[in-house]
């Protein structure tokens, strides 16, 4: 039951593992871009429940409460995930560069034209 | 009183003056805007070196908040050497930049490069002197995207293809980081460097903690392009303009390699990850691997840029290794590589944003003749060659004299032996180019002098000046060096 | 896009309260959930909003390049100049007790400022994403 | 001049000269003046240390502090003294030598030659006056990579090749050997000093000698031991000068140099016969000297053959060091100064011939001798010298040698010295005897010429090469034979170091 229980783990695992699988295995340029997503997006799941602590509340003060859950964990992912959204947009638009130049968003046809130097 | 705030207006003033570029729009407005903060920069690093070697370490606490709970920004001979490094970099390929610029991105965008450069600038520093682990993570992304940018700058449409690939991996290593980060934060409960040193050996057996060790290496490596995590590298620097090839390669990847020296040494302590944890051994081959095959794929490449990229990863090597000895010398030669790198690579890649400036091209045969076409750009190129083979009177030299002894001072006596053979495979490589450029005729219709600008040549010059002159006299170097391998092994005085 | 009439009409009735509800998120963001970059994203999303229902063109007119530019380099300084004005009334680097004489007051003072700084550029940067992707390939 | 201001003089003035010199490169008179001047002076500033040094003195300088504990520091002893002498004496006689070749062959790049001759000599000076390994180190590389531009002078697809094969193997042996003996030495024994006795002395045992010696005698691949001596018979495309250098003074010289240096000051000469740890060094060396000797008589080509010799006298003077005897240290030093005198005196004879007549291999030279009487007898006396018989300085070198090897009880080597002698005759001597006495060879086309009579009229007369190459290979004939008289000066500062 206790490997059940850490049930957040499990699920931060799995997101993580799919999300570097589709970076790894798929040629599209825009889908190596989702599983990157899916890749941080694990971690910030990862983070937000690291902070909360068991039967604490909002860490907004409030009367006759005393126990928060800890911010700081959901404060430093608020920073890694607008990191996040820049790398996202920044990745984009090379993909949209990349297909302007290319005519292509497949990785394994970007290959073939390598054009010598 | 600003001399106080020193430690944050090193990273602060090029961090804002990037927006400012955005709003001063003007190619030249916004060089000079970039070039003063650079300076700038430069000067309080120096300062803070000095202060620190003289007087210890310094800490700031960002917002007043005090450390462990503030982000603290915390210097110490090891991070004031290597942000003199960033900085002298940064200034040096500033002056550098506008013509190159204008030539290989153009006028029109130009301001958008320097914002991207004053925030890479500001990142890499950033990275070097925070105290915090987070806090490391924000300003890695922060140098990390706009290098992306910088990488996507250049001409060839495979600039985008390399950039985009080096975002992909970076952000996995940025990522793997970050996971890294969050198990050691949930061991300890702290994101302070220093106070996570303090916490940490107490729990050296939390799994959570072990896995967070594996994490950061990972990440951190990939970072630095330790082989076989070196893929992104060779394209990502072929293919950016000539002057963020000089600037990343000389910069880059030697903030990582601090990164790395600060987690193994500070935040573990040697004790946990060379003995708890053998990280030696591991380290030490992959070390020597990177030194071998990217030697030797270095000369097998045609296009010269590429071909100093290979060379960087074999270099990184040579880091690597003297941080896998975990001995007093070995850092000492891993610190002084990284400064001494940083001189030799940024002034042949500069002496390549020469040729390509005149010629267009860096591929290897168009380098016919070009010590009679260009011939202080191809001095420049012999003067950074002979560094990097570790010629003597050469600071590359210097680096690997400690490296050598430090092996064997270890009685690694085969190490010793690869790490000369490894040598002298760039004399290979270097002096193919040093041979086309010198007893070569220039093609017929090219047979003019067309020396590259002295704008350009003069920051070359001033590196290979570097070069030569850190070589002659390591006194200054290698005792920092020193200090700051005392300091990670915690046997400062 | 003329025969989309109801869209139009809605939407031309819900921007003014997406944009209100954006300054509330803005400025309630030191006492209660939000901030700047919630605020900003909410704000960008007016006029994202406008862009889809009215066209690309009409909605670069409403907020030219230029300005969408200057906003991102505008709220990053505000926030770093915060952080400077710190310095200079003699505390530390981005310490907002130094603001102003009451160190209470200051960290007010400090966080709205600075999320102020935060909210223009996050809205802007999130135009300007939009825009650079919307108006390419045309 | 104080000692100190002399020593570091002896070697900023040739680099102050390489700057005059590419400075006045447009204007050839005085570009060669310079370098006459710049020559003379260096000779004069190396003469005024020989008093000192005679008397016992080790003057020394410090140039600067390169890396801590070792600084880039000179100290004159009398190995490096006599070493010193010889390579800033013999560049006046080459300057004057190479404006006459070079002029006479007309060469291109001319400027580059002789700035590159300058940093090699000031090289070479680093080379003779190092205080200790570091320095000699660095000084050693300079040398390689100044005349490196020297080997590859023609520009041309075999230069090239000559010239890879060159820095290759010289920079590999440096690098890959010496520098790792120089680093195992410091971390034995925390010091890079030359210490009279040798640093080395007591600290290592026989086989790990052993292993050092064998990296310091391959690492300094100048020294040319098989089967590292391909660099030298490949640099034999260098114009004749660079060759007269190369060959004869300054680079192979300061490999042989450095050995004796290491083995004298770095090992210790009681330690080293004591230990036994040389006893394979001698057989190498022994091997080499046969070797290259006997592929030296199978060279037509009178450089290559030239090279080889070298090759094979270098290794004599290896021998005397490997020996680790007094007389054979001595008779090493000696070999040093007597081999250079013969040797240049042989290549300027070589570089006349090829200058006046163009010719290049021996077989054509029949009956040259009346043509050019003086250069062949010139010649002549090189060849005796480096033979070793009297009344050229060779003899006493070869002596000394011996005597070493009986001290050491090694008599085979007496015998490969003695076998190599008479080698030496036969790969020398029949070169002046066809020069003498057969009749000028007729090529066969021209014999079936009718007109072969009124073309070969003008090689009767004399036709020697330009005054300024002859001039200076008579100066060194004239070396080679004093050498024989004045030998006792030469042992005076020698025993100095290995009093027997």
């Amino acid at each position: 039951m206790e490997l059940l229980g850490l049930y957040n783990y499990w699920i931060v695992i799995f997101l993580m593992m799919s999300g570097f699988y589709i970076v790894i295995a798929r040629g599209n340029l825009v889908k190596k871009i989702v599983g990157l997503n899916i890749f941080q997006a694990s971690v910030f799941v990862f983070y937000i429940s690291m902070g909360k602590v068991s039967g604490g509340t909002a860490p907004i003060v409030a009367e006759g409460v005393e126990v928060y859950s800890n911010p700081l964990p959901h404060v430093l992912i608020l920073t890694a995930i607008v990191v996040g959204v820049a790398t996202t947009a920044l990745g984009l638009s090379l993909v949209v560069r990349i297909n302007e130049a290319y005519g292509t968003i497949e990785e394994d046809e970007l290959g073939i034209m390598g054009d010598d130097d | 009183m600003l001399a106080a705030h020193f430690p944050a207006l090193q990273v602060v003033l090029p961090l804002l003056m990037a927006p400012v570029c955005v709003l001063l729009r003007g190619a030249r407005l916004a060089w000079l805007a970039a070039l003063a903060v650079s300076w700038v920069a430069f000067a309080i690093a120096g300062l803070l070196l000095a202060e620190v070697l003289i007087g210890g370490p310094l800490s700031y606490a960002v917002g007043g908040w005090a450390p462990p709970w503030g982000i603290e920004i915390r210097l110490d001979a090891v991070n004031a050497f290597v942000a003199l490094i960033v900085a002298a970099i940064g200034a040096i390929v500033m002056l550098y930049a506008p013509k190159s610029v204008e030539r290989e991105i153009g006028n029109d965008r130009a301001y958008l490069f320097y914002t991207a450069y004053l925030l890479c600038l500001a990142g890499l520093l950033g990275v070097t002197i925070t105290g915090d682990a987070f806090n490391l993570f924000v300003f890695l992304e922060i140098s990390s995207l706009s290098s992306y940018i910088l990488i996507s700058l250049g001409r060839d449409r495979r600039a985008l293809y390399a950039a985009y690939q080096y975002l992909i991996l970076g952000t996995i290593g940025a990522t793997l980081y970050l996971i890294g980060v969050g198990l050691l934060y949930q061991a300890t409960g702290t994101l302070n460097l220093a106070d996570l040193a303090q916490r940490l050996p107490a729990l050296e057996d939390v799994r959570g903690v072990r896995v967070a060790f594996a994490f950061l290496t990972v990440g951190l490596s990939l970072k630095l392009a330790l082989f076989p995590l070196h893929l992104w590298l060779p394209n990502a620097y072929t293919y950016a303009p000539s002057v963020v090839t000089a600037f990343l390669a000389a910069t880059a990847t030697k903030v990582a390699v601090y990164a790395l020296l600060r987690f193994l040494f500070t935040v573990f302590g040697a004790e946990f990850s060379f003995t708890v944890l053998p990280m030696g051994p591991p380290l030490a081959v992959l070390a020597v691997l990177a030194m071998f095959t990217a030697s030797i794929v270095a000369i097998f490449q045609e296009n010269v840029k590429r071909m100093l990229a290979y060379s960087s990863i074999a270099q990184i090597g040579y880091m690597v290794l003297g941080i896998s000895l975990v001995t007093v010398e070995g850092l000492t030669a891993s610190i002084l590589h990284v400064f001494n790198h940083a001189l030799m690579k940024g002034a042949l890649f500069l002496a390549m944003g020469c040729v390509f400036y005149r010629i267009s091209s860096v591929h290897i045969d168009d380098f016919a003749g070009l010590a009679k076409r260009m011939p202080w750009t191809a001095a420049a190129f012999v003067g950074g060659g002979l560094s990097l083979i570790g010629v003597p009177l050469t600071a590359g030299f210097i680096s690997k004299w400690y490296l050598v002894l430090a092996a064997l001072e270890r009685n690694m006596w085969p190490v010793a032996a690869l790490i000369v053979i490894s040598s002298l495979l760039a004399v290979i490589y270097v002096w193919r180019v040093v041979e086309q450029a010198y007893f070569r005729p220039p093609p017929a219709d090219r047979d003019v002098r067309e020396e590259a600008p002295l704008s350009l040549l003069i920051p070359t010059w001033i590196l290979v000046a570097a070069n030569v002159y850190f070589g002659v006299d390591a006194g200054l170097t290698t005792s920092a060096a020193g200090q700051a391998a005392q300091t990670l092994l915690g046997s400062a005085p | 896009m003329t025969h989309h009439l109801v869209l139009r009409v809605i939407a031309k009735l819900l921007i003014p309260f997406i944009m209100l509800f954006g300054l509330y998120v803005q400025f309630h963001g030191d006492y209660g959930p939000g901030g700047g970059f919630q605020a900003g994203v909410i704000f960008a999303s007016a006029f994202i909003l406008y862009a889809l229902v009215f066209g690309v063109d009409v909605a670069r007119r409403v907020a030219p390049d230029w300005a969408v530019r200057t906003g991102i380099a505008l709220g990053g300084l505000i926030f770093g100049g915060t952080g400077l004005v710190a310095i200079l009334k003699g505390g530390n680097y981005l310490d907002y007790s130094a603001l102003s004489g009451d160190p209470v007051a200051g960290q007010h003072l400090g966080i709205l400022v600075i999320e102020l700084g935060v909210g223009i550029t996050v809205a802007s940067v999130m135009m300007a994403i939009f825009f650079g992707f919307a108006g390419r390939g045309r | 001049m104080s000692p100190a201001e002399a020593i570091i003089a002896a070697v900023l003035v040739p680099l102050a000269g390489a700057v005059l010199i590419a400075i006045s490169g447009r204007w050839p008179n005085l570009r060669e003046t310079v370098t006459l001047v710049t020559a003379v002076i260096l000779f004069a500033v190396v003469l005024s240390l020989v008093p000192a040094v005679a008397a016992g003195a080790r003057p020394t300088a410090v140039l600067i502090q390169t890396l801590p504990g070792v600084p880039l520091a000179f100290e004159v002893e009398p190995l490096g003294m006599l070493f010193a002498l010889i390579a800033s004496g013999l560049w006046i006689v080459t300057s004057v030598y190479s404006i006459g070749y070079m002029r006479g062959n007309d060469e291109h790049n001319q400027t580059r030659f002789y700035v590159c001759f300058a940093i090699a000599l000031s090289s070479t000076m680093g080379v003779a006056l190092a205080g200790n390994l570091l320095t000699l180190f660095v000084f050693y590389e300079a040398l390689t990579l100044s005349t490196y531009p020297l080997v590859t002078h023609h520009g041309d697809e075999e230069s090239m090749k000559a010239g890879r094969t060159y820095l290759g193997i010289l920079i590999s042996t440096s690098i890959g050997l010496l520098l790792v003996a120089i680093l195992w030495t410091w971390v034995i024994a925390g010091t890079l000093d030359f210490r009279s006795g040798g640093i080395l002395s007591g600290r290592t045992d026989g086989l790990m000698t052993a292993a050092l010696l064998a990296l310091y005698a391959y690492g300094i691949g100048k020294a040319a031991l098989m089967p590292l001596h391909r660099w030298l018979p490949a640099a034999m495309v260098a114009p004749t000068p660079v060759s007269a250098l190369l060959h004869a003074v300054a680079v192979v010289k300061a490999g042989v140099f450095c050995v004796v240096k290491v083995v004298v000051y770095v090992f210790g000469i009681e330690f080293l016969s004591l230990t036994g740890a040389s006893e394979w060094l001698m057989y190498v060396a022994a091997a080499t000297l046969l070797i290259a000797s006997l592929v030296a008589m199978t060279k037509d080509n009178l450089k290559a053959r030239l090279a080889y010799s070298t090759v094979s006298q270098l290794s004599y003077v290896v021998l005397g060091a490997a020996l680790a005897t007094s007389w054979g240290v001595i008779g090493a030093g000696m070999h040093i100064a007597m081999h250079a005198l013969g040797k240049i005196t042989l290549f300027f004879c070589a570089g006349a011939i090829y200058t006046a007549l163009h010719k290049t291999e021996i077989s054509d030279m029949d009956g040259i001798g009346r043509q050019m009487p003086v250069t062949l007898t010139a010649f002549l006396i090189g060849a005796l010298s480096v033979i070793g018989l009297p009344p050229m300085g060779g003899v006493w070198s070869k002596w000394y040698l011996i005597l070493g090897a009986v001290e050491a009880h090694q008599l085979v080597f007496v015998a490969a010295l003695m076998i190599s002698s008479l080698l030496n005759i036969a790969y020398l001597l029949p070169l002046v005897a066809r020069a003498f006495f057969l009749p000028p060879r007729v090529p066969i086309a021209q014999a079936a010429g009718a007109a072969a009579a009124t073309s070969r009229e003008p090689d009767r007369g004399i036709r020697e090469a330009p005054i300024l190459c002859l001039v200076p290979l008579c100066v060194t004939a004239l070396g080679c034979i004093a050498l024989f008289f004045y030998a006792d000066r030469i042992y005076a500062l020698l025993a100095q170091i290995a009093a027997p």
